[in-house]
C-alpha cells in the first residue's frame, strides 16, 4: 500500500516528462502543457505580452510635462535586476557567480536608488 | 511555503510599479507614483533576501551599502540641468547589471551540471543532458537576449552619458571610419553568437565574446550620433534596459523582472517614437543619418540680409506696453540656466498687470518635457505652462512673443519651406505674435543647423546677450522706466 | 510539440481579443474591433479542436452546428429597441457553459484519479491522496467559484431577460417575502459550501448544491430588482460571466480563459459604475434599495398646476423661425421606436436652414448609449450626437429644444432640488432653451416615477401624444405651412 | 551509462516534488516556484492580476456612445468557455462529463456567435 501511494506520484512524474502524447499531467487540468519546463516558459511569455500591453495603455496616457520624470522613474523600475544580483551574490562560496552578483548588486543599486531619488527631486518641483 | 509568500511578494511589486506608472500620468499624483514604485523595489528587495536560495549576506550588504550611497550622492547632487547624463548613466548600470546577473547565473547552472553529472566535463553527452534537465527551453536565448542587450545598453549609455556631459576627450577620439559597416558587421557577429548560445545554453566562454563585441558594438552606434540626438538615444536605451531585465528574469523565470522589464521596454519605445514624431525625424535618421543643412536649403546670409537688433530699453518699453506676453523657452534658456530670472520677470509682468504664459514646444531643450523641469524647479506655477497646441491659436491676440534661446522649435520655415531639413515639424507660431523679440547670443543656428527667418522677420527683434544676462538687463529696465 | 502550438494559438487569440477591446474605443475601428475579437475567437476553438484530448467530434459538431444557427437566428433577427434583452440571454447562455464545463471537469478529474487509485472509492486516503495529485492547488476554490458565479449569472441573466421584455407572466409571480433575509441566507449557505469544495475539490455532490442554490439566488437577487434598473444589473451579470470563465479558467490552467474572462470581468464592473455614477446612485441602492417619491417630494397635482398643451402647428411654426434646435430624446422615442421619423424630421429642419443638434443624456433609455445606437440606426450622422457636457452650454442659445419621450434625464429638480430622489443627477439642460417643447403621451412619470417641473415650466409647452405620431404630424405641419 | 543518464531526471523529478527547502529545480532557475502546481497556479494568478489591469486601462478609454456595442462585444468574448465544453464535449465514452460538454457547447456557442453577430449589426451604423 505504502508503495503503490509512493508509485503513483513517480508514474505522473513519468507522465509529465514523457512526450506530449500523453494523457492527462499530473498537475495540470486537460489544456495545460504537459512538460512543465514548456508550460513555464509560455505563462513566461504570456506575462510579457501582457505587461507590454499595459506599459503602452498607460504610458500613452502620460502628458509630455512628465516625460522627463518618466524616463527616470520607469529607468529606475529597470534596475529591478537587483533581485537577480541579490541571488547571485549570496551564492555558497566564493565562485564566479558570487563575483558577479556582487558587481551586479553594487550596479544595480546605484541605478535603483539614484534613479528613484532623482525622480523624487523632479517631481518635488511639480507639486504644487 | 515560504517559497510561494516570496513569489506573491514579487507580484506585489509588479502591481506596485504598474501602480506608480499610473501615478505618473498627473502631476498631482506624480509624486506618490514614483514613491509606489520605490515601495515595490523595497519589497522586491526584501523577499529576495528571504529566499533560501541566499546563503550569505556580506557580499549582499556590502553591495547595497555601496551602490545606495553612490546612488544617492549622485542623485542628490546633480544640477537639474544635468538630469539627461545623469539618466544616461543609471541606465548604463542598469543594463550592465543585466548581463552580469544572466552571466552569474549561467555559472551556476553549469557547475550545478557539472555535479549532477558526476564530474563530467562539458562536451560529453551525459553532461549536456543534464544541462538540458536543469536549463529550461529558452534559456539560452535568453541568456543571449540579456548578454547582447544589457551589454549594448551598458556602452551606449556611458558614451551618451560623455557625450552630454561635454567630456574633452570625445574630441581628441579618432572618428569612426566606414561606421555603418562596422556596424553591420559587429550587429551580425553577435547574433550569429546569439544563435550558437540558444542552442547550447552552457557556452560561457562564447557568452563573455557576445559580451565583449556587445560593449564594442553600444559604443560603435553611439559614438556617431549627433549630442543633440542623445536624448532620443537615450530613451531607447532606456527601452533596451528594461529588455535586458526582462531577458534576464525569463533566464530567471522570474516575473517581476519580466513584468518590469516590458514596462520599462514599452515606455522607453513610445518616449523614443514621441520625440522622433515631435522632431518630425525616423529613428533610423535619428541613429545613423545626419542631420544638416540640404543644398537645397537657403543660404544664412540671404535669410540674415536685414536683421534688427534691439535693446534691454527697448524691450522694456515694449512689455511695458503690452496686455499679454507669451515666453518661449529653447535649450538657450537650460544653457544659460536663465529659469530663475525669467520667474523674475515673469513676477514684475504680472505685478504690471500684464498677462504672461509660456509656449512649451514638446521638444524644446534636449529632453522631452525639458522646459517643464526646468520652469518647474523656477517655483513657476505650471498652469502657466501651455502646451504647443494650446498656445499657437492665442499668438494673434498677443502682443510681445519672448523666445529665450529657441531656435529650431520657432522656426517657420518647417511650417512654409517644404525642402527644409525640418519641413513639417510642428512648431510654435512665434512669428504670428504683433512683435516677436528673439534672445540669442549670436545668429548661430540651433541644433538642426538651419538658419531661421524668424530673426530676420520684420516684426522680430533680436537681442543679443545670454540669456540670463538678457532677462536681467531687462528687468532692470522694466524697473527703472 | 502540437501542444505548445496550441498555446500559442490561445495566447494569439487572448492578443486579438485584447486589440478588439481597443478597436472598441473608436467610432471608426469598433467595427474592426469586434472581427478581431471573433477572429481571436475562432482560432481558439480550432486550437482546441486539434487537441489530443479531444477523440470523439460528433458532440462537438452537433453542438457547434445548433449554437451557431440559434445565435444567428436570435441575433439576426431582433429589432435594435430589444438589444437589452438579448444582450441579457446570451450572457446567461455564458455563465450556464461556465459552471457546466467546471462540472464536466470535476467529473473528468473524479474519474481519473478512481482509476489511477485502482479503483478505490472516494473517502479512502488513497483516493483522496491521487486525486490531491491530480488536481493543482486552487482548483477546489476555482471551482466552487465558476459554479457559484456561473449560476447566478445564468439564473440572473434570464430573470433579466423576461424583464425586459415584459413578459406577462413576472406580474402573475407572488412577491418574495423577507426577500433581505433570502438573499443574504442563501448567499451564506452558496459560501460555506463553496468552502467545503475549496478543501476537497472531488466532492461533485456538493458542487451541484451549490449550482443548485445559487440558480435559486440569481433569481431571488433579479426578481426584486425593478425593470428600469436591469441594464445595471445587466453589465454587473456581464462582468459576472466574465469572472465565471476566468475561474474555470483557473480549474482547466488555461490561460486564454483567464485572460478573456479578466478583460469581459474588468468592462462589466467599470461600465456598472459608469452607470450607477450617471444616475447618482450607488451600487447597493440599484440591488437592493427601491426608488420611488419620497414623502418630502413635491406632489404631481401641486408641480403640474398648469401646463400649458400645444399642437403640432404650433410647434411646426416654433420650428419654422428658430435658427437652432436641440433635440432630446428619451427612453419614450425607443418605445415608439420614433427614431426614423426623428431623423426625418431632423432632414426637414436642416433644407430649411435649421441648426439642429441632439443632446444624449449618458442613462437615456435603458442602456448606456441607448439612444446612439437606436439614431446611428436611422442614419442621424453622429457629428450631432452631443454629449451631456457638451450640449449643456449651448443651450442658453437655443431657440427651440424639442425634448421626445425624455423625462427623468431632463428633470430640473435634479438640479434644484436637494432632496428629490434623483438629487445630484447630472441632467440636460432643456429648461434653459428660449422655448422647451415636451413630446410625451401623458403626464406620467418616467423611471425615477418622480414628477418633473419642467412640464410646468413657463417656457415649456407639452404635446401629449405617441412620440412617432407626433413627429410625424409636426413635419407634415411644417410641409404644409 | 544508459542507466545513469534515465536516473538523472528521476532524482530531479523527486527533487521536484520534495518540499521547497530542496536546492534548485530542476525545470527553472533559483527564483522559480519549487512545486510546479504551486509554479502554475502563481503564474494563473499574475497573469489574471496583468489582464485585470489591461481591461481597466482599455475600458475606460471607451466613449459612452460605444458602451452598448461593449457590452454585447464582450459579453461574447465571454463565450471563450467554449474552449472548456469543446475539450470535455471530446471526452472518449458517453460518460456525465461529455453531456455536461455537449450542452455547455452549445450555450456557448450561441453566446459566441449571437453575441458577436449582434455587435457587428449594431456598429454596423456606427460606420460611416
Ligand atoms: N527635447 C528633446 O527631447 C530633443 C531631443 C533631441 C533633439 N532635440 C532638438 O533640439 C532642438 C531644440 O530646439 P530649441 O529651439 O529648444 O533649441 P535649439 O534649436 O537647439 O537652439 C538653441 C538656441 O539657444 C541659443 N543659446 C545657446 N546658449 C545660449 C545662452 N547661453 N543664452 C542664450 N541663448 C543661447 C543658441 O543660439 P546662440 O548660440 O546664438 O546663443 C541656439 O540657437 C530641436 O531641434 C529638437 O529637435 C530635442
Ligand atoms: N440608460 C441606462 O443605462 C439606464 C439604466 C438604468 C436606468 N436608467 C434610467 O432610465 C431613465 C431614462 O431617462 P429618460 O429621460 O430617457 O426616460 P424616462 O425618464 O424613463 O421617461 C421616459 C418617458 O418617455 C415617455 N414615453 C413612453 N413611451 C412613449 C411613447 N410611446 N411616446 C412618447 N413618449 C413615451 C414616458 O411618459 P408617458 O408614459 O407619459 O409617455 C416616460 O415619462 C433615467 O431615470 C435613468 O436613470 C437608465
Amino acid at each position: 500500500m505504502m508503495l503503490q501511494t509512493l508509485a503513483i506520484p513517480l508514474v505522473l512524474a513519468a507522465e509529465a516528462s514523457a512526450a506530449s502524447t500523453t494523457a492527462v499531467p499530473p498537475v495540470a487540468g486537460p489544456t495545460a502543457t504537459t512538460d512543465p519546463g514548456t508550460a513555464a516558459l509560455l505563462a513566461a511569455v504570456t506575462i510579457f505580452t501582457l505587461a507590454i500591453f499595459v506599459g503602452v495603455e498607460i504610458i500613452t496616457k502620460i502628458p509630455p510635462t512628465l516625460h522627463t520624470p518618466l524616463m527616470s522613474g520607469s529607468n529606475a523600475i529597470s534596475g529591478i535586476t537587483i533581485v537577480g544580483a541579490i541571488l547571485a551574490a549570496g551564492g555558497e562560496d566564493r565562485t564566479l557567480a558570487v563575483w558577479l552578483g556582487f558587481f551586479a548588486v553594487v550596479l544595480a543599486t546605484v541605478n535603483v536608488v539614484g534613479g528613484f531619488l532623482v525622480t523624487h527631486r523632479m517631481l518635488q518641483k511639480f507639486r504644487r | 511555503m515560504t517559497r510561494v509568500w516570496i513569489d506573491l511578494a514579487y507580484l506585489l511589486a509588479s502591481v506596485l510599479f504598474i501602480l506608480g506608472l499610473k501615478g505618473l500620468t498627473k502631476p498631482r499624483t506624480a509624486v506618490r507614483g514614483n514613491l509606489l514604485g520605490a515601495a515595490g523595489m523595497l519589497i522586491a528587495i526584501v523577499a529576495t533576501m528571504v529566499d533560501h536560495h541566499v546563503l550569505t549576506f556580506g557580499y549582499i550588504i556590502a553591495g547595497l551599502v555601496l551602490g545606495s550611497a553612490a546612488g544617492a550622492v549622485l542623485a542628490l547632487n546633480i544640477r537639474m540641468e544635468a538630469m539627461p547624463e545623469m539618466v544616461a548613466l543609471f541606465n548604463g548600470f542598469g543594463g550592465a547589471a543585466s548581463f552580469l546577473v544572466a552571466g552569474a547565473e549561467m555559472f551556476r547552472m553549469v557547475s550545478k551540471a557539472w555535479q549532477l553529472a558526476g564530474g563530467e566535463t562539458a562536451g560529453t553527452a551525459r553532461f549536456a543532458e543534464t544541462l538540458a534537465n536543469l536549463t529550461p527551453p529558452g534559456t539560452g536565448t535568453a541568456l543571449a537576449a540579456s548578454g547582447l542587450v544589457g551589454a549594448v545598453t551598458f556602452s551606449g549609455s556611458l558614451v551618451a552619458f560623455a557625450k552630454l556631459a561635454e567630456f574633452k576627450f570625445l574630441k581628441r577620439l579618432p572618428p569612426l571610419p566606414q561606421q555603418h559597416v562596422v556596424n553591420a558587421s559587429l550587429g551580425g557577429i553577435c547574433l550569429l553568437i546569439g544563435a550558437v548560445l540558444a542552442n547550447n545554453p552552457g557556452a560561457q566562454g562564447w557568452y563573455w565574446l557576445l559580451v565583449l563585441l556587445a560593449l564594442g558594438l553600444g559604443y560603435t552606434i553611439t559614438i556617431s550620433i549627433g549630442g543633440a540626438d542623445m536624448p532620443v538615444v537615450i530613451a531607447l536605451l532606456n527601452s533596451y534596459s528594461g529588455v535586458a531585465a526582462a531577458a534576464t528574469g525569463f533566464v530567471l523565470q522570474n516575473s517581476v523582472l519580466i513584468i518590469a522589464g516590458s514596462l520599462v521596454g514599452a515606455s522607453g519605445v513610445i518616449l523614443t517614437k514621441i520625440m522622433c514624431d515631435a522632431m518630425n525625424r525616423s529613428l533610423p535618421a535619428v541613429l545613423f543619418g545626419t542631420l544638416g543643412p540640404k543644398p537645397g536649403g537657403p543660404k544664412a546670409e540671404e535669410v540674415y540680409a536685414h536683421v534688427k537688433a534691439t535693446s534691454a530699453e527697448e524691450i522694456a518699453m515694449l512689455l511695458d506696453v503690452a496686455r499679454r506676453v507669451v515666453i518661449v523657452p529653447g535649450y538657450g534658456m537650460a544653457v544659460a540656466q536663465a529659469q530663475h530670472a525669467v520667474r523674475d520677470l515673469t513676477n514684475v509682468l504680472q505685478e504690471k498687470g500684464v498677462e504672461v504664459e509660456f509656449g512649451i514646444h514638446p521638444v524644446a531643450g534636449r529632453m522631452p518635457g525639458h522646459m517643464n523641469v526646468l520652469l518647474a524647479e523656477a517655483d513657476i506655477p505650471y498652469e502657466l505652462l501651455k502646451e504647443m497646441d494650446e498656445i499657437n491659436p492665442t499668438l494673434e491676440q498677443t502682443d510681445v512673443c519672448l523666445v529665450v534661446g529657441a531656435n529650431d522649435t520657432v522656426n517657420p520655415d518647417a511650417r512654409t519651406n517644404p525642402n527644409s531639413p525640418i519641413a513639417g515639424m510642428p512648431i510654435i507660431n512665434a512669428d504670428k505674435a504683433r512683435t516677436c523679440v528673439i534672445i540669442k547670443r549670436s545668429l548661430s543656428p540651433g541644433f538642426a543647423g538651419i538658419p531661421n527667418p524668424l530673426f530676420a522677420a520684420e516684426n522680430s527683434l533680436m537681442f543679443f546677450a545670454d540669456g540670463k544676462e538678457a532677462i536681467l538687463e531687462i528687468i532692470s529696465a522694466l524697473k527703472a522706466g
